[in-house]
């Protein structure tokens, strides 16, 4: 899960990480008034949503008076970003800035743990870091069992500079942060860039916080916080119906049990030359329920023209999936054509129990591929 | 000879009395699974089903039955205490089936498996399986058949999919394992592909790898490096779109790395053929297997 | 440091660890008033000091109604205990007992670490336990590094009972009991008696809480619960004065640089057929200041008819050590006779400068020991 | 050969800057040591008195000097962090001398040291020394002499009027440790009384006890099981009160164990006399070397 940047600020308030002034507005009005309670020159107006990219495409604008404030937040608020529509920004104190420093927690799967992640090159996307300048990126994996001692944020702070006082804010910052990724149980917590002013304060001016899904159940209080997009939504939706759905672009709608089965079944759509709708794994079982649900989804994308059903029976045999079918079929109207595979214990139970449907029975899944890229390339496909 | 599990195997299921507990107890005992004991806290004496004899607490199920592996069945929020629980107990070998557990509970109890010289595989996985010897997971035992292929995989059902095919064609395996798809899992690659290398039974290896992290590529490394015999690959996850989560938590593109493309370059620069397709993993096989 | 019990009650209770209604009372009116507020049968009134053995003294009484409370609580108040004055008692509901178990942590030497002690027969002293029927005491020794987890604590549980609503209780309790161990930084957490009431609840009725001295920095609200006796008061001025004082009751006052010292010292003294007045540790330095306080203090004793000082020069050498103390007995007047030793580096140029006062000066720990003992032996001793 | 220390031992100074730190580093020069860097936060590059150099990290000290050992001054509250930092940082013996460390900072250091695979003395101890090769400590080198033999003990002064009293009678000291008096502290009896057993140039021990805790009952069964050189020994606090602190907080006799009969008793049982007075010490040895 993701949060907006304000909040991630409110987050690091609490954790005692030192922050520019700044707070969350609705309104041109709403900014206007932050502006004037804050008391200061220079503001930066910034889009609050949850894709990258927002400087780029114009989601973040320096204002140095009243004027500009309104201005600049009329023209940023209901813009669109990557296809989001802006409905709030934050306005935040600009500071003066000596250096810009990178900072972030987040899983390291070589070490099997968490890791700190520090550059001098602070305020650019830490993948450029990587891409253009490897060696100016410092890794620290941590050790949970004894967490960030002193000694350790120390060492790491003193990568950063030399400067005492300096060093000691940042050993701070990187105790306190390290607090929050744990505490909150955090997939990512990351500082970009962290300032050191020129009064010689350390100050996170911008961050991303992403949450770990699998340990929202203990923060009801970060859940609180959740504001997921349209598609988001879908998404969500699908795993309370117990199934994976992603939406992706093409026509030909995927059901597959399995993710990476259905990562595979996506991947040979494209190899034999069609273009897979979405991902969606149904998972396990063979509830028509499910079935009903995930069909109605795919559905949903009008762009579908076909639907490709790919299922390999293991603990759950095939004639149950079958049965579970058509049942569900029963109570799906659809004239968009369903080419189904079915594979593994008791597949041929199962095919003998759809051979008087109207759907296309296939027995491996490179012939069921090549029948569903085959129906999407036809003008109409309907038979 | 296969790797990990074999006929001697003594299997205690944590969570015994649960649903998927039950089910699957009396799946792996049909299967021919040695299963000496369970445990559920508070119903030491209960009689269940299967007539697998249940206990409170690891240890006393240790003591008292000789159990060596343990799988894990309970709910996520408690499977770091029984990975724990059941490392504390000198428990060898944990498989964890429970899907949706919190990363930094893996990443503790994952830690303490391997400060007690432990091993752990999972959570988020289907098991393992040495055919006809015995299966410690949720696999489908009936599409495994006993031979000399070596499978580690990611994921699930696309496991069956491409085992179905190596058995179809004559290919039976030596052990079977789905090391998980979190992010953070026990065993990985390179700690397998070192005991199929070192397993006499294995005669060449398949590793299924999927998008996300950069696992594959250190594998590839690794087989360069350590891996004499042959092996072949399969990714998925070529067209998943970046930053998305699909299904596995584990398969998420960022950062620039971990994407189908270069894990297959990875893998083909150190002579690992990678199948477009899971029916071109046997031919794959067949073709090394007679250069050699 | 120690508190009362009716403060580790309140601890108790801050950590959800279930306690009987109770609490303290300085005078029989508060008890009469705490007794009618609760509005229970039968309480149990127990004198709240420092020492154990309460109820073989006559401390602890059952009361069943009001008069019985008036009674009882005003002869406990003010009654002495091994030497205290009971000042304040504890009012608590008296529970149906069905079963009585012991529960602790403390620190232990061999496995360096916390260590968890249970046994089945509560309600005794745990070294009665120890002395008579020692299978019955269970040790579980602690990995801080993973503190007390469930199954560790659920283990443990089920060694007392096959319960499992008591034996979940009983996990809590471990758990909760363990937490308050590490977080107020204890030496020792004990519940004695851990009672099953005859309706199945798990209720901590005595309870007994050390503090680890050198953690007290960090904890001022613990520090805030002390309530020195006037003896221990005399130890920490000792303390704050930069050396360890501890009264013993002999006649020979004794001021020693370094604890092991000090202890060989006043074994060396009875071992000669005297008796040691007090352990006396000065420490490092030889800043008369101190040897000032720490003679002032010797010297408050009453018994005292002969201080033997013993000092061996390490680091800090002899000849500062003499000029300390010459400086010290120029301002301290005493008819009460002073044996020195002097061992260790520059010893003879210590001993050179005392040559001329009043001093006794001996070369070795035994000459100095007997003629200390000598001394103590005549009637008067004043020379 | 002694123990622990010699003249390749390489020191650090963590603390070196502060007073204690500062003076001690100058003794340990003076009498030989091999000090090599000190650290302290923020002072990097600061030119002190004794010329050591100054690091603001331990891990950047020993990657530059190659210390291999440490010795610890900084205060009470940064202790635990000064000895997991020493132990992440790859020194091997680490020597702590601050007092008035909070009991479970030892326990949670000690365990990180052990992981580590590195060696703890202290905390609230005086060090150690092997005369004429190493000081590492705040010990007063001048009473020491080489020589033949081995001494551990619980305490400071105790321990400088028992060498004393052998440097007088021809008895040199291969090396002399002051384990420390807190109720936990790192390497004990056991521990060194195997290196004394396994080192060359001791010829016979002396172990200097106090009461409170076991370390003595169980140093005495362990040298009846491992020990074959000579062992003499001194407990002190015979008439120490029960349930007092004797300034070492290790030196309470609670829980009826403890006593200094009781570990009188349990040394004699094994063969070890235990001196009256410490003037008997050398008196003890020298009998038992003529025995052997």
């Amino acid at each position: 899960m993701k949060i907006f940047e304000y909040q991630a600020k409110e987050l690091f308030d609490s954790y005692n990480i030192k922050t520019p002034k700044g707070g969350v507005c609705y309104s041109v009005q709403d900014a206007i008034d932050l502006y004037t309670k804050y008391n200061v020159d220079k503001v930066v107006i910034k889009a609050q949503v949850h894709v990258g990219g927002r400087g780029k495409a114009g989601g973040i604008k320096i204002a140095n008076n009243i004027n500009e404030v309104e201005n600049l937040s009329n023209s940023i608020l209901g813009m669109q970003i990557k296809g989001l529509t802006v409905d709030r920004v934050m306005i935040a104190q600009a500071v003066d800035i000596q250096m810009e420093y990178y900072l972030s927690f987040t899983i390291d799967r070589n070490s099997k743990s968490v890791i700190l992640i520090l550059s001098e090159e602070g305020g650019v996307d830490i993948e450029d870091i990587a891409a253009k300048t490897p060696h100016k990126i410092l890794k620290f994996p941590i050790d949970t069992t004894i967490g960030v001692p002193d000694f350790f944020a120390q060492k790491a702070a003193y990568q950063l500079t030399s400067d005492k006082n300096i060093a000691f804010q940042i050993k701070e910052i990187i105790k306190n942060l390290y607090m929050l990724f744990i505490q909150k149980d955090c997939s990512l917590t990351e500082i970009n860039p962290l300032v050191i002013t020129k009064d010689g304060n350390v100050v996170a001016v911008d961050g991303k916080i992403n949450f770990d899904d699998n340990a929202l159940y203990r923060h009801p209080e970060i859940l609180e916080l959740n504001n997921p997009t349209e598609e988001e939504k879908k998404e969500l939706n699908a795993k309370e119906s117990g199934f994976s759905y992603i939406h992706i672009g093409g026509d030909i709608g995927c059901m597959v049990n399995g993710a990476g089965l259905a990562m595979a079944t996506m991947d040979m759509i494209k190899l034999y030359g069609g273009e897979p709708a979405n991902f969606l794994d149904i998972g396990g079982s063979s509830n028509p329920n499910k079935v009903i649900e995930a069909m109605k989804l795919l559905l949903s994308d009008k762009q579908v023209k076909v639907v490709l059903i790919n299922i390999f029976g293991g603990i759950t045999r095939c004639d149950d999936v079958a049965k579970g079918l058509l049942e569900a079929f029963s109570q799906i109207k659809t004239d968009i054509p369903v080419v189904i595979r079915l594979s593994g214990t008791n597949d041929k139970e199962g095919r003998e129990l759809l051979k008087d449907s109207s759907l296309h029975i296939e027995h491996t899944m490179g012939e069921a591929i090549s029948k569903a890229v085959e129906l999407s390339k036809l003008t109409n496909p309907i038979n | 000879m296969s790797i990990l599990i074999n006929k001697d195997t003594r299997v205690l299921v944590q969570g015994i009395t649960g649903r998927d507990g039950a089910f699957h107890t009396s799946k792996m005992i049909a299967y021919g699974t040695n299963v000496v004991a369970g445990t559920s806290p508070g119903k030491e004496g209960t009689i269940i089903p299967s007539g697998v004899p249940v206990y409170n607490c690891v240890e006393k199920a240790v003591n008292q039955t000789k159990a060596n592996t343990s799988i894990i069945f309970v709910p996520a929020p408690f499977v770091k205490d029984a990975i724990m629980e059941a490392a504390n107990s000198g428990i060898s070998l944990i498989v964890c089936i429970t899907e949706g557990v919190p990363t930094l509970d893996v990443i503790e109890a994952q830690a303490y498996v391997q400060r007690c010289g432990a091993m752990l595989i999972g959570p988020n996985c289907p098991g393992l399986i040495s055919p006809q010897e015995s299966l410690v997971g949720i696999l489908p035992g009936n599409i495994f058949s006993n031979g000399k292929v070596g499978v580690i995989s990611r994921s699930g059902t696309l496991t069956y999919e491409i085992v179905y095919n190596l058995t179809q064609n004559g290919l039976g395996q030596s052990t079977a394992i789905g090391v998980g798809g979190d992010p953070i899992v026990g065993l990985y690659y390179k700690d397998l592909l070192l005991m199929f290398q070192n397993d006499p039974q294995t005669q060449s290896i398949v590793v299924i790898g999927e998008i996300g992290g950069d696992a594959e590529e250190q594998a590839a490394e690794f087989i360069r490096d350590n891996i004499t015999k042959p092996v072949v690959s399969f990714i998925a996850g070529k067209t998943a779109p970046a930053d998305k989560r699909m299904g596995h938590a584990g398969a998420i593109i960022s950062s620039g790395t971990g994407s189908a493309k270069e894990k297959r370059e990875a893998f083909e620069k150190v002579g690992v053929p990678v199948a477009d397709e899971p029916s071109q993993i046997p031919i794959l096989i067949k073709a090394l297997l007679k250069q050699s």
